[in-house]
């Protein structure tokens, strides 16, 4: 039973070794350009593969947009949270009911709170 | 609680199946037959606690409303409390003295108990917050309270206008307590809170004067000593509850009181050599043994009175007081006390040859005061409690004397410790001169001040007794023949001869001291005598100094005319079980007694009258020929033996340099307070190695996390092969 | 309908998740968009509420839950509310209610919002709770978040200031690192359970159970799982090597709430850690040789960094991961006493910590913060008390013998002893001999250092700061002289664990 | 689809996004890395979970997802202030506390 996964522990820590050792490698080889020194190209995006735009190229982006990214990953994924009880609804009957308006209400003071703070407006 | 510990002792002692010999006369009980060792007398008492307290009080309204109570009310607390709590301190000795009547105490042990709250009880380990008033601790807490209370009123006058006059006072209160904590403790959890609390109002007292780094530095040193020493301290404690299951020293007196080698099968003798030589480590560091004594010349650099109260007569003496606490276990650790009565030996001869040329009044008194344990430890190491307690307690009489003495001079002499720059005080200054010089007699040695019993009894039972020799006594004596030289020295320099004063254009470099001198109440020109607080504790020290020998006159000298020896019969019941016996080719030979009597006499009254011939026969040129003529050996003496530099090279160089540096360093003599540094060192440069991985670098922190990671599976994978 | 449910177990959580609802609304009302003039200042209204749900919530526990007949736990096991699991919460409640007392001043001079920190700090309060009454690793996981995403928070709450900010970076990065970590574990555990165990869950005590019964024959991935466990709460506690963060986030993150992180943040990982590997399982996964090299390399390094130290946050930072290590001696000790020894230093270190930081506090004023040494330097004077309680809290935390920090070190040493680990003892002794040195700084820069520039104003004096600094006091010299009673409690709280 | 594999993935994605804590300098992909590791443990627990046909180890699941969104929204949160302080997500601009 447990000879079954021994390899699996040997491949986590070979990876983990393996990256270890080319790390330090790195560092005790490597050459040591300062902070400020780095080429800029290692900032780009490169992992989308287009070439990186220029940099006045750029629109700004309102600090607002974040905030309501933000707020609407938290209530969105919190709804993820609902997929269980739908399921189980009819079981849990009224407590699932009690308990599920509960839950809203948390969300709704988080709701009021952003709003009242302002997080919702735009300007 | 008390009937608990005979029981626990009792069953200890009864678990060898042996019966408990009576040990007080040496062979001569065994032939008595089986006698089960007497469980101490114990009666309940409320005012110890009182006792305790005062001086915490004191602390307590002195530190945080002195500044709202005036100089006025600072020294009625302060004085206050501790003149209090010395009088309930001699009620309570009487009624222990009652106590000790017939009917009550039947040849056990016997005290006065107060349990104020239970402690930690954890498991099998139980500790009360208890105090314990026995015939030992009786001597001490009169020594403490009383030469306590004198240096408070005397500090009235030394510390007169002192912008941290407030705060002295309660650092001397806390002080008290402290000490009192130590003294009194029934367990040796109370004992160590005392011990610590000691050490740290030593620590603040040397610094007093912190605006000085010197000060700063030396109450420094001091600190980082005591703690190598109280280290010893903790594990020989650890060692003793493990073997002995209890803290009480009274419980593990009684579960040891059976005749040498004759030990319960429960108590593995190495244990107690161990235990025993830990905690002679923990009375090296506080009672300035080789190899830590290097803290007390430097703790010098506090007040005037502090050296007097804590740097000669009450807190460096806990060492000598802690072993003759635990007099059991030194009892059977005979090797341990080979090792006590040498080092004793070599610090007392070691200090008080460096002693012989300083030229700072207080470092003079300072090496005197280390010589003087030395003395203290010989006899302890040759197992007579009672007459190294004797020595503890005369010692305290005149050297806070001379303590006290020295302030005085040097507040007349605004601050200047050089004693070069003394000479001719006596027509000045004629209490000083007087108290000074019957403190002096007494240290010296002299018939019949108080330190010619008690010194003459260390020398008699350093070659009498079994654990002592003629070598050890040659040493003694010779470091008696230094005492004697370097007091006269001071008192030559001092108080006689003629007045040289102190240069024009001599700067005080005594740092803040100097600052202080606008403050006080006289005006330059010729020296002064001190004010009234400052003379009557000398007076009452001084005569102490004279009459204080007789409460221990030895029985050959006072046997004949019916004239007890007070302290030993007052503290025999301690002792009973544990003193070590005389050798018996020498107990009985009285001729060889006062032989030796005559010798160390006749030591004392050479080295004095060499002390005539350099300084007072107006010989001046006499003194140099010992500089030019074996200048090695002058400067050696000069230096301290290089002990502070051999401690930087030897023991901390290589811990930061391994390197030929080593060699540069042992003749630099800048570096005075290496052990500090070096250890401060030491621990920057490991801090600086590890914190070159704080980086500030998130991704680091993260790799080092994982690096942690791996390694600790590596570990467990390792150990999953192997099992 | 599920049975098995016991809301009366929880209402302490309720108590304190309700008030920081309230908080939250209440500052949302009253404070929304902003100060305006005229407007009613809520920080009066919202510290009561918070520092009153705090305290009902605290009472509660001795008053009701200590000794309660009938189930200790709900939920289908994953609600415990042994006397273990209330002792912490105790602790938890007394340090987030002096913390929310500090903070108070310190907010107002900054002319904060305190209606989002006081809520933030319940919140957190409450996760832990949960954290420390957790019967599985899904309360467990939940806890953990509710406690440390608010803390997150916390530390970045100075948000336009540099260091603040990064401490809330660092936190965050390194948190949810460690806390992947741990889940992975989990996952790994949890799958041992249903492979080996028969019946797969998440709650902890069958897998407890399923370890110890397989004790002679543990594949390496069940170890390894119980490894990441123990790595994720060695991170919340600070032990080396997975330290790091904490100098860097104690010293950038706002003075009041570091208070709260060490203290509470600590107490919590010593209980879930004592509440997992509690008792032989340590030694049944072969993870106490290695807990042996993270509490001695944890107090080594601690108490060394301390030592050089100019930022007093940063020094504390240091020593309480040096208090981390003293604590997983206890741990590793793993018998009745140490447990209890555990308990004891949990509230020992919270009343020293919480008592220093209160000092640092008080002595902070406008453009001045109390944050190197020579920012203490001369102040002892102009305020003995002040000094007096920053004294007491360096000997307790130094562990000097009356007081509350000195019992703490000593039962956990003597269980250590006890159960073998005599050279861990003594190594815990040596540094705990190093710690004086870097304890005396501040007593030192207080009172024994000349003041900085003349023109020191005198500190008005602060009630609530002041009312925080006597209630630490009183409990390290309280808990001290008294700690034989007190200890007899701990050791019922013990018992619970193990039955 | 045998469990072996299933854990292998995981195992690989935990590494890598590991790696990407360690290594990489941008904050935003440090946390997507983060949220790469806490994928990787969903994806154990839900391997697990199927294979011995368990809801427990789901339940874990929809808590960590919603945890991980937490997480990175508060994350989201303090990277724009560091952004509006520094002009700058790299790593590299912290440096003001060390030692």
């Amino acid at each position: 039973m447990s000879a079954q996964y021994l390899p699996v522990l040997f491949a986590f820590m070979g990876a983990i070794g393996f990256m270890a050792v080319m790390l330090g490698l790195n560092h005790l080889l490597g050459p040591k350009p300062k902070a400020a020194l780095t080429p800029a190209v290692k900032f780009e995006p490169f992992e989308c593969g287009v070439p990186a735009l220029q940099r006045d190229n750029r629109r700004r982006i309102s600090v607002k947009y974040y905030l309501v990214a933000i707020l609407f990953v938290m209530f969105d994924l919190e709804a993820v949270l609902l997929y269980p009880w739908a399921v189980l609804y009819r079981e849990l009957g009224l407590f699932g009911l009690v308990e599920l308006v509960v839950f809203l209400i948390s969300l709704v003071v988080g709701l009021i709170y952003a709003w009242r703070k302002g997080a919702l407006e735009w300007q | 609680m008390q009937p608990l510990l005979a029981q626990t002792a009792q069953a200890i002692a009864a678990s060898a199946g042996q019966a408990v010999a009576h040990g007080a006369g040496g062979g001569h009980g065994a032939a008595e037959g089986p006698i089960v060792a007497v469980a101490p007398t114990v009666e309940a008492t409320s005012l110890l606690a009182v006792v305790i307290l005062l001086p915490l009080l004191g602390a307590a309204l002195n530190g945080f409303l002195g500044k709202r109570l005036g100089t006025q009310g600072v020294n009625l607390v302060g004085c206050g409390t501790v003149a209090l709590s010395a009088l309930l301190s001699w009620k309570l000795v009487l009624d222990l003295v009652q106590l000790s009547g017939p009917g009550h105490a039947a040849g056990g042990n016997f005290g006065l108990h107060q349990n104020l709250f239970p402690w930690i009880h954890v498991g099998s380990f139980q500790a009360d917050f208890a105090l314990w008033l026995d015939p030992l601790a009786a001597v001490m807490l009169l020594v403490v309270t009383n030469v306590g209370f004198l240096i408070h009123l005397y500090s009235i006058g030394y510390m007169k206008g002192d912008p941290g006059y407030a705060r002295f006072f309660a650092y001397l209160n806390l002080f008290l307590f402290s000490m009192l904590c130590l003294v009194l403790g029934d367990n040796l959890l109370v004992l160590f809170l005392g011990w610590e609390g000691v050490g740290l109002c030593s620590y603040l007292l040397i610094g007093f004067w912190f605006e000085d780094r010197a000060n700063a530095r030396a109450g420094k040193k001091a600190f980082v000593t005591n703690r190598v020493g109280d280290f010893g301290f903790a594990l020989g404690m650890m060692m003793l509850f493990a073997v002995f299951g209890t803290l009480e020293p009274q419980a593990i007196n009684q579960a040891l009181a059976v005749p040498q080698g004759s030990l319960p099968a429960t108590v593995p003798l190495w244990t107690l050599e161990a235990a025993a030589l830990l905690l002679f480590v923990g009375a090296c560091g506080k009672s300035a043994q080789i190899p830590l004594y290097i803290w007390l010349p430097d703790a010098m650099a506090g007040p005037t009175p502090v050296s007097a109260l804590i740097h000669a007569a009450t807190m460096v003496t806990a060492g000598v007081y802690m072993v003759a606490r635990l007099n059991g276990v030194f009892f059977h650790a005979e090797f341990a006390c080979y090792v006590v009565i040498v080092v004793g030996a070599s610090t007392a001869l070691l200090a008080a040859t460096i002693g012989l040329v300083q030229n700072d009044i207080k470092k003079v008194l300072a090496y005197s005061t280390v010589s003087q344990l030395g003395f203290m430890f010989v006899a302890m190491g040759a197992g007579a409690w009672a007459v190294g307690v004797f020595h503890l307690m005369t010692h305290a009489f005149f050297k806070a004397c001379l303590f006290l003495g020295s302030g005085s001079v040097i507040l007349a002499m605004h601050h200047e410790q050089d004693m070069r720059f003394y000479g001719g005080l006596k027509r000045f200054m004629p209490t000083t001169h007087w108290t000074f010089l019957f403190a002096t007699l007494a240290i010296a040695g002299i018939f019949p001040f108080a330190g010619f019993f008690s010194k003459d009894e260390i020398l008699w039972n350093a070659i009498a007794s079994q654990r002592g020799g003629t070598l050890i006594y040659a040493v003694v004596l010779l470091a008696a023949f230094c005492t004697a030289f370097y007091m006269f020295r001071i008192l030559w320099m001092t108080f006689w001869g003629e007045h040289r004063g102190v240069p024009e254009g001599h700067g005080h470099d005594h740092g803040a001291e100097s600052a202080d001198d606008d403050h006080h109440h006289h005006a330059h020109g010729d020296p002064q005598e001190s004010p009234w607080t400052m003379t009557v504790p000398l007076m009452v020290l001084g005569v102490l100094s004279l009459v204080g020998g007789f409460l221990g006159v030895p029985a050959v000298l006072g046997g004949h005319f019916g004239f007890p020896n007070l302290l030993h019969d007052w503290l025999h019941p301690v002792f009973q079980y544990s003193t070590v016996a005389l050798d018996p080719t020498m107990a009985h030979n009285h001729a060889m007694e006062y032989g030796l009597m005559a010798l160390s006499l006749g030591v004392a009254g050479l080295s004095i009258f060499l002390t005539w011939l350099l300084w007072g026969g107006g010989k001046d040129a006499l003194r140099d020929i010992f500089a030019e003529k074996s200048p090695w050996l002058h400067d050696l003496l000069w230096n301290k033996w290089y002990v502070d530099e051999l401690y930087e090279s030897v023991l901390l160089k290589p811990l930061v340099f391994v390197s030929r540096e080593v060699l540069w360093r042992i003749v630099d003599e800048v570096i005075i307070d290496g052990l500090v540094n070096g250890v401060a060192s030491f621990c920057k440069q490991a801090a600086d190695k590890m914190g070159r991985a704080q980086d500030g670098d998130v991704g680091n922190y993260a790799t080092i996390m994982v690096a942690g990671m791996v390694v600790l599976l590596l570990v467990i994978v390792g150990f999953g092969v192997g099992t | 309908m599920p049975t098995d449910l016991h809301f009366s177990l929880m209402i302490p959580e309720l108590v304190v998740l309700g008030s920081a609802v309230l908080v939250l609304l209440l500052d949302a009302v009253l404070h929304g968009g902003g100060p305006r003039p005229g407007e009613e200042d809520p920080r009066d209204t919202t510290l009561a509420l918070s520092v009153v749900g705090c305290v009902v919530a605290a009472a509660w526990i001795p008053a009701v839950l200590w000794n309660i007949e009938g189930p200790r736990s709900s939920f289908n096991g994953l609600f415990v509310a042994d006397r273990f699991s209330l002792f912490f919460k105790l602790v938890v409640l007394v340090g987030a209610a002096l913390s929310l007392l500090l903070s108070d001043s310190w907010l107002r001079r900054r002319r904060l919002s305190s209606g989002a920190a006081h809520a933030l700090v319940l919140f957190a309060t409450s996760g832990m709770m949960y954290m420390v009454s957790a019967g599985d690793m899904v309360t467990l996981f939940l806890g953990l978040e509710v406690m440390s995403i608010p803390v997150y928070c916390l530390a970045a709450l100075l948000r336009w200031e540099d260091r603040s900010v990064e401490a809330g970076v660092k936190y965050l990065v390194l948190g949810a690192f460690a806390t992947a970590i741990m889940l992975f574990g989990f996952a790994l555990l949890y799958g041992y359970q249903g492979l080996v165990g028969g019946v797969a869950t998440t709650q902890l005590e069958p897998l407890q159970t399923t370890l110890m019964a397989n004790a002679e024959a543990l594949p390496l991935y069940a170890r390894a799982g119980g490894l990441l466990v123990l790595i994720g709460l060695l991170f919340k506690i600070s032990a080396a090597p997975f330290h790091m963060w904490t100098p860097d986030v104690y010293e950038g993150a706002p003075l009041p709430f570091v208070a709260f992180m060490s203290v509470a943040v600590k107490a919590t990982a010593a209980a879930v850690l004592l509440r997992v590997f509690g008792g032989p399982l340590l030694a049944v996964l072969g993870l106490d040789g290695m807990l042996w090299v993270v509490a001695a390399f944890t107090m080594v390094v601690g108490n060394f960094m301390a030592l050089v130290q100019d930022n007093v946050k940063r020094m504390l930072a240091y020593s309480s991961i040096a208090h981390g290590g003293y604590i997983l001696v206890g741990v590793l000790a793993g018998s009745a006493e140490a447990q209890a020894g555990v308990l004891y230093y949990a509230l020992a270190y919270t009343v020293g910590n919480v008592a220093a930081f209160a000092v640092l506090v008080y002595l902070s004023r406008q453009g001045h913060e109390a944050e190197r040494f020579s920012d203490l330097q001369g102040l002892g004077a102009r305020h003995p008390l002040v000094g007096g309680v920053m004294v007491l809290a360096m000997l307790s935390l130094t562990g000097i013998p009356p007081l509350v920090g000195f019992f703490g070190k000593f039962v956990i040493f003597k269980a250590a002893v006890a159960q073998g680990y005599v050279g861990l003892t003594i190594l815990a002794l040596l540094t705990s001999a190093v710690s004086f040195a870097y304890y005396l700084r501040p007593v030192i820069a207080l009172f024994m250092r000349p003041t900085v520039g003349c023109e020191v104003a005198v500190i008005p004096v602060n009630r609530r700061v002041a009312l925080c600094m006597g209630l630490t006091s009183l409990a390290i010299c309280a808990l001290g002289v008294f700690s034989e009673s007190y200890l007899g409690w701990l050791s019922s709280a013990v018992l619970a664990l193990a039955g | 689809m045998p469990l072996d594999h299933l854990l292998i993935v995981a195992f690989v994605l935990f590494v890598v996004g590991a790696a990407g804590v360690m290594v990489r300098r941008n904050l935003i992909v440090v946390l997507m890395s983060i949220e790469l590791m806490l994928n990787a443990v969903n994806l154990a627990f839900v391997s697990f979970s199927r294979q011995m046909v368990d809801h427990d180890g789901q339940v874990m699941v929809l808590m960590i997802f919603v945890v991980a969104a937490v997480e990175v929204a508060i994350g989201m949160a303090i990277l724009v202030n560091m952004y509006r302080q520094k002009r700058s997500l790299s790593v590299d601009v912290f440096h003001s506390m060390r030692g």
